[in-house]
């Protein structure tokens, strides 16, 4: 391949200088669909960020197709680069890192959420200027004392994962493990994955429940859709209330079945705030009122903060609105909980 | 006699055909009209376009003196004309009853909800009328060959209650897979059908033609050439018409002694062959031997062709050619020791309809169209057109589809499939002349006999008994999966059919 | 005539009808025609889009998307299906992480080796056990799928080693995606090996009229055979083309691929019910579905219409695609 | 005269043409109840009554939807829009009957409208074949691309939750046991096979699937049977998106993730062949057991969740080999 070059293109690579008009920023959020209440809401976030500084949101969606959402960034990358902020959910790991490089060579501000490879840093690169993810851990291990506490620390209970490969799966389940060698009198029945599906879950509890019966004194789920379709399995089996359901997001059907009291506990993540917030990180860096380079290593990748959501606290979050003010330049990092270990 | 139906000047084209070409035909009421014609001489072409599925580019068609436009089989039969077409059409996984009365269940059906009694009356009523046993609630894939075709005939009978008009029921080809007592019922029925109705039927078999007709029309190369009263003529007279030339008599009658006069060397030995439906088979043929079989349905001697190609699973038995034992378990390994396999139906079996004519005819030997491992186009086009020549296939080019071919055409072509290569060994026919118009057959059995003095040895399943006798060197008999019988054939002392026959019960 | 019917008697030969026709030249283009006329649209609503980088960036998009759907095209023609091709290619680059270590040049051969393996254990599976190609690949996707999960312990792979794959990445002449160069070295070589040998023949054969192909000595299950073992092996090379661009092998990287690479050959007018069709045409379709899935959202169509598009175009670039007089009835 | 070579009357020896059922029907049943004889000797609670209850009832769904891809299959076609016909009927039901999102409240009605719009769905798939002849895989994957966007359009970022007491209750009350979606599930495959066996449209598909041609050669106009079978087919999707939102009490746009496939493996397992002209609604139905025994089975033994679906995926191809055992021919043609 002698006549093979590197690239085909001679942009980007030069250090993020961040001089921007405000005006010429390009703002662009792509989450999976938008056929679901969570990452709808993000982008809603996101589109409110944008209205508050003058500027509309590139929306896309990939439904949770990897090669999807790769073929869209680079075909968006080979177009209009200057100014592009970029809020992106990876579907996976495995699919951040080519985002990454694609971003730092077109020269794009890059925030990603969720999803990236442990040991792929931002304070490596002069574009991604930063990645913001929940602790799976700490809110797997969260609901799973909240569910203990529920059940009298005592009975089994069954777990619903999530998508086997996706590390928000793995984590939170890691967080589960954590609780039940704590709370010893809980016991694991079975666990089985649902693939974060509302119906999966349907079925594979009504198994579960046949298989079980009334051993199972608890269903820790690794999101809330798991848990929703897990109580309409316990309403179709006659068992609603007898058994405790948990799950993660705080999507609004679980807080309203926590304050109905037929779901124990759930942890917020914030859609709204994190399509806002994905954008205004990058907004600030490229307007120059963030230096890329001087943000606190523990700002370029770092939990948010999240709550444990239970019947004492539900009404606080019932009604999720994004906060101007988290978004100035100068709050963006307020949420910030500490460091990704 | 009033004209039911007059043909003038019709014209249809096809890339690099002129199927018709100004075609003129009466139909008279209360007659049945012959059509022959070559393979390819456009008789169906015609007849296709009576019933709509044709679109004539020029030409009129008159219903009673009407002029009519057709513009489908349903048009035709408003205007009282049905047919029965070459290919079998029949929906295999529907029972005969509802192919009878397919597309105009009338009471059978009552606001779209099936009233199967009715239907099944409606059906036995037409199978009644051809004197048909057949049940109407069988799958028609459970019917053998015979009997779908029969059920074919029971369906276009409907066409008597669909138009108040006499109607005219046309049959192409109507007997080339029925036997002969159906073959009595079937003109027992078309002179019945007289009575009422017009018919125009085809055959290649022209005593047949002249049997069952009033007037024979004869068609060469999509014109009218002329007719002839069937009283006064003789199959001659007709083939005559038909190629334009005084034809050679050269029918399947065994003419000059052919084989060599040293003993014949066993070529193909078949001992205890058995599958499901025939066992116990014992078989010799030898080089340049033609050795036919008969047998009535359900003999099991199709099957038997069919396991010595490796195309239907044996249970037991040996098979040697040329000493060697045979690999029986796949088509490919019949072919690379050198046997040839030209099934009885055409369409589904003997060809890739969409593929070409060279294709079609280079599929197996390899050797034909290649140099080495790769395909030459010019030597697969010297070897197609030198065997298109050969065998008088008519086709406009070899890269035409073979499903735009004649029936007869096709044939050859399919035949032709396992002498490019030069190596072919053992030949098993299946029908080989089904639907051959005469000079076709004749080419083809010449061909037989030029391959037999070459040394190639040929199994034959005959049409005809007279056909069998004609070719055979030997005729064995299978009733019920077995062999019973083996009557000597040698030219010069052949037997008649009806020796055959007694030694078939 | 008494001359032996072996001997072979001299007959001059003519070009003749048997030469396509305009009209029939003109619907082997529609692919291209439909293609441009895309491309051309999506330039209307974004004249952004329509430029080197763009088109470049699509043609390295394409590529695994093109080299899938070419080998699934080989089975489409000998009138099967594999649904495998994806699942497959998600478990190749599970294999190619793990194995780049310590395989290291060898990976790449020895990936498309194996994953051709799988293909031709498959094919195998149909001919042999008689199983309608749908099922035996559905079983089959199912199986890799597990297999990925197994092996591959739930969760992407990183390749650390990137230049085992960094060639993908380069550019032939400074603007051709080498992946794409490669993509369309593989159509061409299988579209040329097919072509000149009795190959094409066959698998058209097998494809229109299995029966008929059998009883003519046509090695039906041996074509079967390898255009499954072609189509895991181009699965495979696919995967490869995934790993150089995402630098890490994961269970379910390309699962998403398998209706697109199906709607890819069918768009390219290739009759799903065999027979009739080409890889060229395929090479066409994938691009055209490549555009649709990445330029409608990129030139700014909303997500839910971006859907209902979607359907509606590629159902009209069919109806453009599919050369009628090939296929006798449409199902 | 020419004497044909089978001159001899002995038609009579010949076996009597098949009529009914044979044993090539036989084989997935069998396959049905050899899988559930393993699994209730590898595990008791498999065997329990209410295990049973609930794979009847997590059938119900994928009965449904198999009825309705059954027509298509047995046409010699394919269908692959039931995930986005199923999502526009789910949602617009929960839009339709009382939910959290809107006033309405139309009930019984609303379900019809749903279904209806369902059944517009499959329609277009026909007409696109019909009349552009565009072969099915594309124009039923159309579809469903279609009817994702309308469902994504109608879901607008907010889920919609029913609070229909009748449309809740499908899901939870029973009757003899089984909740009262296993019995409209029941109640579909027997239509189906009404449908199938006693109406035109049924036959016709059949004959479709047999010999198209033949049927216009016969004067019959395929064309208004071919998108009628495609409708037919819609509706019952829409039905299986209505039941998917009685059981979850919401409307998804996923509803019908999955069941494309899904449904063709059961109808195929159930002996319904791809390239039509054979099968049946009884036969699917069998096939759909076949395969919720099996997901059920393989979770109540325990197998691994990483291993269950190629555990599945084997068994089933095991199965259906086990099943065209019988039926096996040497020149028989399998795509
Ligand atoms: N659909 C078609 N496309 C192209 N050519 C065709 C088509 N149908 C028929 N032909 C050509 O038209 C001519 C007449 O064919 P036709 O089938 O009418 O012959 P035929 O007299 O019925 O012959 P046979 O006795 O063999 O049945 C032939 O040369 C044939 O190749
Ligand atoms: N004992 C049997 N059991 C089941 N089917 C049978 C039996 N005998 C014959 N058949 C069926 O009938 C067919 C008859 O065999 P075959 O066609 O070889 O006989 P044939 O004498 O050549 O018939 P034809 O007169 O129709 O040409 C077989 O292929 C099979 O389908
Ligand atoms: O919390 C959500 C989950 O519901 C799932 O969608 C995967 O990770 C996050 O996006
Ligand atoms: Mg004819
Ligand atoms: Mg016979």
């Amino acid at each position: 391949f002698t006549a093979c070059s590197e690239s085909a293109t001679g942009s980007g690579g030069d250090d993020a200088a961040g001089g921007c008009d405000p005006s010429d920023v390009q703002l662009l959020g792509q989450v999976r669909n938008e056929s679901n209440p969570y990452e709808a809401a993000w982008l809603d976030g996101g589109d409110a960020f944008a209205e508050s500084v003058g500027l509309t949101q590139e929306r896309l969606t990939y439904d949770g197709d990897s090669t999807k959402q790769q073929d869209q960034i680079a075909q968006r990358l080979a177009g209009d680069t200057e100014c592009l902020v970029m809020n992106i959910l990876p579907n996976g790991d495995s699919d951040t890192p080519p985002i990454v490089e694609g971003a730092e060579e077109a020269g794009a501000y890059l925030v990603t959420q969720w999803n990236k490879p442990a040991d792929m840093n931002p304070a490596d690169y002069d574009y991604w200027v930063s990645h913001i993810t929940y602790n799976g851990v700490e809110s797997g291990k969260q609901i799973g004392d909240a569910l203990a506490e529920a059940i009298g620390g005592e009975g089994g209970i069954i777990a619903l994962q999530g998508v086997l490969d996706t590390a928000a799966a793995k984590d939170r389940f890691a967080g589960l493990e954590e609780s039940l060698a704590e709370n010893t009198g809980m016991t694991l029945l079975d666990d089985q994955t649902a693939n974060f599906s509302r119906a999966e879950a349907l079925e594979v509890t009504k198994t579960l429940l046949t298989k079980h019966g009334d051993d199972i004194k608890g269903i820790w789920a690794a999101n809330d859709d798991m848990a929703l379709g897990a109580l309409e399995a316990l309403q179709q089996a006659g068992r609603e209330g007898e058994v405790a359901v948990v799950g993660i997001d705080a999507v609004p059907d679980a807080l309203t079945a926590i304050q109905d009291g037929s779901m124990t506990a759930t942890v917020s993540s914030d859609g709204p705030w994190q399509g806002g917030v994905g954008l205004a990180i990058g907004y600030c860096a490229a307007i120059g009122e963030i230096d890329v380079d001087e943000i606190d290593e523990e700002h370029r990748a770092f939990y948010a903060e999240q709550f444990l959501i239970t019947e004492d606290n539900v009404a606080e979050f019932t009604t999720p609105e994004t906060d101007p003010a988290d978004f100035e330049c100068d709050n963006v990092f307020d949420r910030a909980v500490g460091p990704l270990s | 006699m009033s004209i039911a139906l007059e043909v003038k000047g019709l014209v249809k084209h096809y890339p690099g055909v002129k199927a018709l070409d100004g075609v003129d035909l009466v139909v008279r009421q209360h007659e049945v009209l012959g059509l022959a014609g070559e393979n390819g001489a456009g008789k169906s072409t015609l007849l296709k376009a009576l019933v709509g599925l044709v679109k004539p580019d020029a030409g009129d068609i008159f219903v009673r003196g009407e002029r009519v436009r057709l513009r489908s089989v349903v048009d035709a039969a408003d205007h009282g004309i049905g047919m029965v077409f070459q290919e079998q059409s029949l929906v295999p996984n529907l029972t005969a009853a509802e192919n009878i009365v397919l597309g105009s269940e009338g009471p059978g059906v009552r606001r779209g909800v099936y009233r199967w009694e009715a239907m099944r009356r409606m059906a036995q009523e037409q199978l009644d009328k051809i004197g048909s046993d057949i049940d109407p609630l069988a799958r028609t894939d459970s019917l053998s060959f015979a009997e779908r075709q029969m059920v074919e005939i029971a369906k276009v009978l409907r066409i008597e209650q669909r138009s108040q008009h006499p109607p005219v029921i046309i049959l192409d080809e109507p007997t080339s897979v029925l036997e002969s007592k159906e073959i009595e019922t079937l003109f027992r029925q078309v002179r019945r059908l007289r009575e009422f109705a017009s018919v125009v039927f085809v055959s290649h078999r022209l005593d047949e033609v002249l049997d069952v007709c009033d007037r024979v029309a004869v068609l060469r190369g999509g014109q009218s050439v002329g007719e002839v009263d069937a009283s006064s003529a003789v199959p001659a007279d007709l083939h005559r018409m038909m190629i334009g030339s005084t034809g050679s008599e050269d029918h399947y009658h065994d003419t000059a002694a052919q084989r060599p006069d040293e003993p014949l060397r066993p070529m193909l030995e078949v001992r205890g062959l058995s599958g499901k439906t025939f066992s116990d088979v014992d078989l010799d043929v030898r080089a340049g031997e033609i050795v036919g079989i008969v047998g009535v349905h359900g003999s099991g001697r199709e099957d038997v062709c069919r396991a010595l190609f490796g195309a239907e699973p044996t249970t037991a038995g040996e098979v040697t050619l040329d000493g060697k034992k045979l690999d029986l378990s796949n088509t490919r390994a019949a072919c690379a020791a050198g046997i040839g396999y030209v099934p009885a139906e055409r369409k589904i079996e003997g060809m890739v309809g969409p593929m070409s004519v060279a294709e079609n005819m280079t599929l197996t030997k390899q050797k034909a169209r290649c140099s080495g491992p790769l395909v030459s186009p010019k030597k697969q086009a010297n070897v197609v057109d030198r065997w298109i020549e050969r065998l008088s296939i008519r086709t406009p080019h070899r890269g035409t589809a073979i499903q735009r071919l004649s029936g007869g055409n096709q044939q050859k072509v399919v035949l032709a499939r396992w002498l490019v290569g030069g190596d072919i060994r053992l030949l098993l026919l299946d029908h080989p002349t089904r639907g051959l118009d005469i000079g076709a057959r004749s080419e083809v059995y010449r061909l037989m006999r030029e391959l037999a003095k070459t040394g190639v040895a040929t199994v034959l399943l005959a049409d005809s008994l007279e056909e069998a006798i004609g070719m055979a060197d030997r005729i064995i008999v299978m009733s019920d999966g077995r062999v019973t019988t083996e009557v000597g054939c040698p030219s010069g002392d052949k037997p008649t059919p009806l020796d055959l026959v007694k030694e078939m019960v | 005539m008494t001359t032996p019917v072996i001997a072979t008697p001299d007959v001059a030969v003519g070009a003749g009808p048997g030469a396509p026709t305009v009209r029939q030249r003109l619907t082997s283009f529609m692919p291209v025609i439909a293609l441009v006329a895309l491309l051309a649209a999506l330039t209307i609503v974004d004249p952004d889009f329509l430029t080197q980088r763009s088109l470049t960036a699509a043609a390295r998009t394409s590529s695994p998307l093109i080299v899938l759907a070419a080998g699934a095209t080989l089975v489409v023609l000998c009138g099967g299906i594999d649904l495998s091709i994806a699942a497959l290619a998600s478990l190749s680059t599970v294999f190619f992480a793990l194995w780049l270590p310590d395989l290291g040049t060898l990976t790449t051969p020895a990936v498309i080796a194996v994953a051709g393996a799988f293909g031709a254990v498959q094919g195998i599976a149909h001919v042999v056990l008689r199983i309608p190609s749908f099922i035996v690949t559905l079983g089959g996707m199912s199986i890799f799928s597990a297999v990925a999960l197994v092996v591959s312990d739930a969760g992407p792979v990183r390749v650390a080693d990137r230049d085992a794959t960094s060639w993908l990445s380069m550019y032939v002449a400074g603007y051709v995606p080498v992946a794409f160069a490669v993509a369309i070295v593989v159509v061409a070589v299988i579209a040329l090996v097919l072509r000149a040998t009795p190959l094409q023949s066959w698998i058209t054969a097998t494809g229109y009229s299995e029966s008929a192909a059998r009883l003519a000595g046509t090695p039906v299950d041996l074509v079967k055979v390898g255009a499954f073992t072609v189509s895991g092996a181009c699965a495979g090379l696919a995967a490869i083309m995934l790993v150089s661009r995402n630098f890490s092998g994961s269970p379910t990287m390309a699962d998403n691929l398998l209706l697109p690479a199906v709607a890819a050959i069918v768009v390219g007018g290739t009759a799903i019910t065999g027979g009739h069709g080409s890889l060229w045409r395929s090479l066409a379709g994938a691009l055209v579905v490549t555009l649709l899935r990445v330029g409608l959202p990129i030139v700014g169509v909303p997500s839910a219409y971006e859907q209902i598009l979607y359907g509606a175009i590629i159902v009209a670039a069919v109806a453009l695609t599919l050369d009628r007089s090939k296929v006798l009835t449409i199902k | 005269m020419t004497t044909p070579a089978e001159d001899v009357d002995v038609a009579s020896a010949r076996p009597r043409p098949r009529r009914g059922l044979s044993l090539r029907d036989a084989g997935p049943p069998i396959a049905l109840v050899v899988i559930f004889l393993v699994f209730a000797v590898l595990s008791s609670e498999f065997r329990t009554f209410d295990n049973v209850q609930n794979i009847m009832d997590a059938a119900a769904v994928l009965a449904v939807v198999t009825c309705g891809i059954t027509f298509v299959l047995m046409m010699g076609s394919i269908d692959l829009s039931a995930p986005g016909v199923m999502g526009a009927s789910a949602i617009a039901v929960a839009l339709l009957v009382a939910n959290n999102r809107n006033d309405n409240d139309l009930g019984l009605i609303g379900v019809l409208v749903a279904i209806l719009l369902a059944a517009g769905l499959g329609c277009l798939s026909g007409l696109a074949l019909v009349l552009l002849k565009v072969p099915s895989f594309m124009t039923t994957l159309g579809a469903s691309a279609i009817g994702l966007g309308i469902a994504t359009l109608l879901f607008n970022g907010v889920q919609p939750n029913i609070t229909d007491g009748m449309l809740e209750s499908w899901a939870v009350d029973r009757f003899l046991g089984f909740s009262y979606l296993t019995w409209i599930a029941v109640a579909c495959v027997l239509v189906g096979w009404l449908i199938q066996r006693y109406t035109r449209l049924g036959r016709y598909a059949f004959a479709i699937g047999g010999a198209e041609e033949v049927l216009s050669l016969s004067g019959v106009n395929v064309a208004p049977y071919k998108v009628a079978v495609f409708t037919l087919a819609g509706a019952f999707y829409g039905l299986g998106g209505v039941m998917v939102t009685s059981q979850l009490g919401a409307g998804l746009v996923q509803a019908g993730d999955g069941y494309d496939f899904s449904a063709i493996t059961a109808a195929v397992v159930g002996g319904t062949l791809l390239t039509g002209g054979r099968g049946g609604v009884l036969h699917s139905a069998v096939g759909v057991l076949v395969i919720m025994v099996l997901t059920n089975g393989l979770v109540q033994i325990g197998v691994s969740p990483y291993w269950q679906g190629g555990v599945q995926g084997l068994i089933v191809v095991a199965a259906v080999a086990a099943a065209v055992l019988p039926q096996r021919r040497r020149n028989q043609v399998v795509k």
